[in-house]
């Protein structure tokens, strides 16, 4: 950081901006990098990557205590990297290996760790709602004062269980934010068939929590709202819907990399133009936190970190077979 | 020892078990003012207040979602579904897909301590979407336990085995059993999951069952002793995982074995038991497993049909009497 | 009539007000007399009785086209009636005869009548309203003009695939109408501690529809609402949901009779005064509608009707034992 | 006859029978531009419009609802619910409660012609929530049919008579053979639901199977010939009902009875089979029926976790050599 550069910025400490560009940078780098891994047949099965919606991850999980919990979906590499996981832990699981965050067991749609307060991505679109609303009560009940995030999509608002958990949520005020990644289509369906709404933070009115919808690539606005999203959960007041407004760059899953049945290409093109890493960049860099060199310095040092979990994740051993019989039940 | 219903056995077991440990709750429709649909709360919302006796919506999926959530966060809930086992349909993705299956998904990292009660059977001429005994269903999810016990010291005993254990637990209690009266001994009266229970001691034909069908074998089995069969009844308990041991045991002794329950009989409980038995001790058996269980009909509403949908001791005396 | 009677009355012929009217005291005759046959055994199982609630099953079925369909829940009786169903039938189903609706193998959770449009009743909580939208679909797709009525209670309303199901009406334009009474209890719970809503009608605002909120104990305006939501379901304009303010007499059901743990004797007092049978006529008798002399010539045919369905009923024989094998599967 | 892939005579199904009949539609999530998530509707969107390849919200429970309500008021619908059968967890109470039961408890009253059609199994290495193989819950309920073909012709034979047949029928499908051809006869061909194909005849011993695990027994018993031992092999091809008489009469044939499954072991289909076998052909067997089927975990990830945890060639083989 030059001599010249602020100590904070929007109320937070300039570091910790720093620290979050990073976890945007990390998440791209991620995410760019396991693609060919998925071509090779390296990652095995399938994952979905969340490049172009970086700045909501990190904006996100970035303001929340480590012992708040997050509950991902099934696009969730950057939830939980911004929240905290080992980035060769998380790609040694996509290789299924032994060494894994799931011992190789859950694969890109369950990594987890509770050491991190994170209880998981789901392959169930929606599952996740009733279960942060579940952690939440825990935290209410036991008066951590711990807040929990839900992260979903577009078409997982419309998933039975999240009207449900919102219900619960509102009446017994729980600590829960809805995070609704709104990236304009869930797999091939456009969001704006699947919902009446002019926007779908209106959801909230029919349960009577506020909702807001957010420039999901503006890492500022994100670390805005959660904020203030934050204190209404930690003051007893409970549940925000949050949607974040984002685009996906690529295809839906590995399995699926093209989109020209359902998406235009102007309309990628013109969300490539609001990158949020670039964005972000930008406004750090005119705040005067990032400059070019450290912006060169941290995209070397996570592309390490990366090449290291690759070759963490390469180097690790597959579970032995009797793995399988292994974590069917806790010992009792 | 001292008498209680099944229903206030259960309610004992969470009322001592919620002493105890204050990770305990209880969640549900209609648990708090009126004590639950079949009344195994009552007391316990002015005991334990709205907090830890929690009403909830009319929203099953979440129901058991938000036990899951507690769960993994260090919470030790018990939930009702509104009472009937019918309405854990709702729930099948939450229960099959999330709890059954998070530790072994999350690389043995969690565990997810509930127990989903829920009311099985018939007899209270309710109909089709009120009166099903849907076990098997659990019961082929790994992951999963499947409790179903038939005495109020079964019900006490495995209801705290069942909140102690560190697995999801779907505890399947029948309406017809609620109001049966039975001993329960003073202590806490702990009972072990995945051990049979041997009702009765016999040499010509073991019955196995469970649930409210445990009663009509037994009734079946006096009846039968009457006319000099001497019949075995295995009340299982446990259906996930059951007691193969003490199943074998008694198949290999009387050598005929006759499989009670109240579900519908095909692709049911009876047919991983008689297959099973089939498997280890062929030899020993000198007649096919016989498999008693409902028609294949949804239950209809009359309370002719509905008493016929079902094994009644009748027929239970009748399988034993061909067999044997 | 007397001879200054007017013809028509809030725009529907004189004789139609009569006929709404005679249908609650069928109503309020039919679930009074099934109480005391429940506790004598002769009727089996449970009954959800409507008393007190007549006038939302009345007037929304009242100015319904005989086509139109109508998916009713546990507390059903009333929409049945008001459909078009014989109470004879009804009452045979409820003693579990083979005359009856179901040929005996319903009973009062099932009563059904597709003859009438009544796509049934139905035992599981808010399972209905998917049904609902799948027969507005089916209307819409044919282009045959029905609208489609589904009913649920303030319960019902927080019951997942109620949620789903309004959205999907919202999205697909569907002629349903969703009719929510809210007698301020599901069973032992009060409505105000399972949502967070002011009032349940703003939950169409999560959806992008129209919600009111109605005087359900009162005829006229139950009617003048549900014309208007007929209006816009059969004009390609979609859902509305109506929120009809009601309460039950009695118990929750036959099985459980007491409502002090959960109910002051007050507010049943408050809500027995504004019973909608005696509201319906003394407003109808002010618009010179109905006079004392009709009401008691239709209180007595009424009551004719029902002793009837009872006799065809206890006359009537149970169905054979091998009835519990037929109707499992349509033939093919 | 013509050359096919499951997925395109799945396809070339819906069409001509969309065609036929202007009641049928196909309704689900993705169905529509990207030609559905198995690529079974590829094309159909252009040909028949949006309101008939209707794209639906991610609200699973819903989607078979609204199936219900259409088929009540006469139409055909045929729904994907994501396509996964893991998501049928979801629906599990409007196909159970409502679908299956809808026409028994309206005293015969009304038809419920839906067809939910799903993927069953593993080999794509989705994990625990992505790889199940649930037939066994669907078949332990009255009211529902359910099929499971193996090849082309049966896929798109069966899912005309899927269509035309008025109850509700879950049409599971299976994600390793979406790509595997084989011929498919020019005309409709139509099939039976509820008739086992006999895939090979052979003398020592029967294997009953079904789905992916159709195409392993073939293959083990190809093996297992050139060591001369004779397989006979019964694809069930529907679940329930089951072709009782087909099997019966090769387990009188051959004595001897192996059931290979891919869904978990325990109280699976293998079970009904064995158990209903044993009742009816029991001085017929010179061996216990052997069942062969997942082993009791959740899929793990990890492929070659995933390869061991389900019936292999090598597995049946073996099995095989056992017993004959
Ligand atoms: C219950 C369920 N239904 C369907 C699917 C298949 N599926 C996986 S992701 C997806 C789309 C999800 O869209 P959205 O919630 O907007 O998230 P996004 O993929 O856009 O991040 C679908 C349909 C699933 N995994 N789970
Ligand atoms: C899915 C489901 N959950 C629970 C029940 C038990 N139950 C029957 S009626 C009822 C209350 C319904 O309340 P509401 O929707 O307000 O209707 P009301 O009884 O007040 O008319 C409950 C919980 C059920 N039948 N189905
Ligand atoms: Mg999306
Ligand atoms: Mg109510």
């Amino acid at each position: 950081m030059t001599a010249a550069a602020p100590k904070s910025f929007e109320g937070l400490p300039a570091e910790k901006w720093i620290d979050l560009y990073t976890v945007m940078m990390r998440i791209r780098q991620f995410e760019e990098r396991i693609m060919p891994l998925l071509k090779e047949g390296k990652i095995k099965g399938t994952a979905h990557p969340s490049v172009g919606q970086e700045a909501v991850a990190a904006g996100v999980c970035g303001v929340l205590e480590p012992s708040d919990y997050i509950v991902s979906n099934h696009r969730g590499h950057g939830h939980c990297i911004a929240k905290g996981m080992k980035t060769a832990e998380m790609m040694a699981e996509l290789f299924g290996k032994r060494t894994g965050s799931n011992k190789g067991k859950g694969g890109s749609m369950h990594i987890a760790d509770l050491d991190q307060y994170i209880i998981g991505c789901t392959g169930i679109v929606g599952s996740g709602a009733p279960i942060a609303g579940g952690a939440a009560l825990a935290a209410k009940m036991r008066n951590t004062g711990q807040a929990v995030v839900c992260f979903f999509g577009d078409g997982g608002i419309n998933q039975g269980v999240v009207f449900e958990a919102m219900n619960m949520a509102a009446i017994w005020k729980l600590p829960v934010i809805f995070v609704c990644e709104n990236n304009l289509y869930a797999l091939s369906t456009p969001v704006d068939k699947m919902t009446a709404l002019k926007q779908l933070a209106d959801r909230a009115q029919g349960f009577g929590f506020p909702g807001h919808q957010i420039a999901g690539n503006d890492l500022r606005a994100v670390v805005r709202a959660t904020r203030e999203a934050l204190h209404r959960a930690r003051s007893g007041l409970g549940p925000t819907l949050l949607e974040c407004k984002t685009y996906r760059w690529y295809g839906h899953s590995a399995m699926r990399p093209d989109t020209r049945a359902y998406r235009q290409r102007e309309e990628e093109l013109e969300w490539r133009e609001r990158d949020p890493v670039a964005l972000a960049e930008k406004e750090l860099g005119k705040a005067g936190l990032l400059t070019p060199e450290r912006i060169g310095q941290i995209q070397r040092e996570v592309a390490k970190e990366i090449e290291d979990a690759i070759e963490f994740a390469e180097r690790s051993p597959d579970p032995d077979l009797p793995e399988m019989f292994t974590d069917v039940y806790a010992p009792y | 020892m001292h008498t209680l219903s099944v229903a206030e056995a259960i309610c004992e077991g969470l009322r001592e078990e919620m002493e105890r440990d204050p990770r305990v709750f209880l969640m549900g429709e209609d648990v708090g003012a009126i004590g639950g649909i079949f009344a195994t709360s009552r007391g316990l919302l002015d005991k334990f207040g709205p907090e830890r006796i929690r009403d909830t919506p009319i929203s099953e999926a979440s129901i058991v979602g938000h036990a899951i959530g507690a769960a993994v966060a260090g919470m030790r809930p018990v939930v009702e579904c509104g009472g009937f086992v019918d309405f854990l349909a709702l729930t099948m993705d939450q229960l099959v897909n999330q709890a059954a299956k998070l530790r072994y998904m999350f690389g043995g990292k969690g565990t997810v301590p509930i127990v989903v009660r829920a009311a099985q059977g018939s007899g209270v001429k309710l109909a089709a979407q009120h009166s099903q005994s849907l076990e098997a269903w659990f019961a082929h999810v790994p992951g999963l336990i499947v409790v179903c016990p038939s005495s109020p010291a079964d019900a006490k005993g495995l209801l705290l085995a069942a909140i102690r254990n560190p697995n999801p637990v779907v505890f399947l209690e029948h309406k017809m059993l609620y109001f049966v009266k039975g001993d329960v001994p003073d202590g806490e009266g702990l009972e072990r999951i995945g051990v049979a229970a041997r009702r009765r001691e016999g040499t010509d034909v073991t019955l196995v069952t469970y649930s409210l069908m445990a009663h009509r074998c037994q009734e079946a089995a006096d009846l039968l002793g009457q006319r000099g069969i001497s019949c075995e009844v295995l009340d299982l308990r446990t259906i996930r995982p059951w007691d193969r041991e003490a199943v074998l045991a008694s198949a290999r002794k009387t050598h005929r074995l006759v499989v009670v329950h109240e579900a519908v009989k095909g692709f049911g409980v009876g047919a991983e038991i008689a297959a099973t038995v089939m498997e280890e001790a062929f030899d020993d058996l000198d007649a096919p497993v016989v498999r008693l269980g409902a028609h294949d009909v949804p239950m209809p509403f009359n309370e002719n049909l509905e008493r016929e949908t079902v094994p009644t001791v009748e027929r239970i005396v009748e399988a034993v009497r061909k067999l044997a």
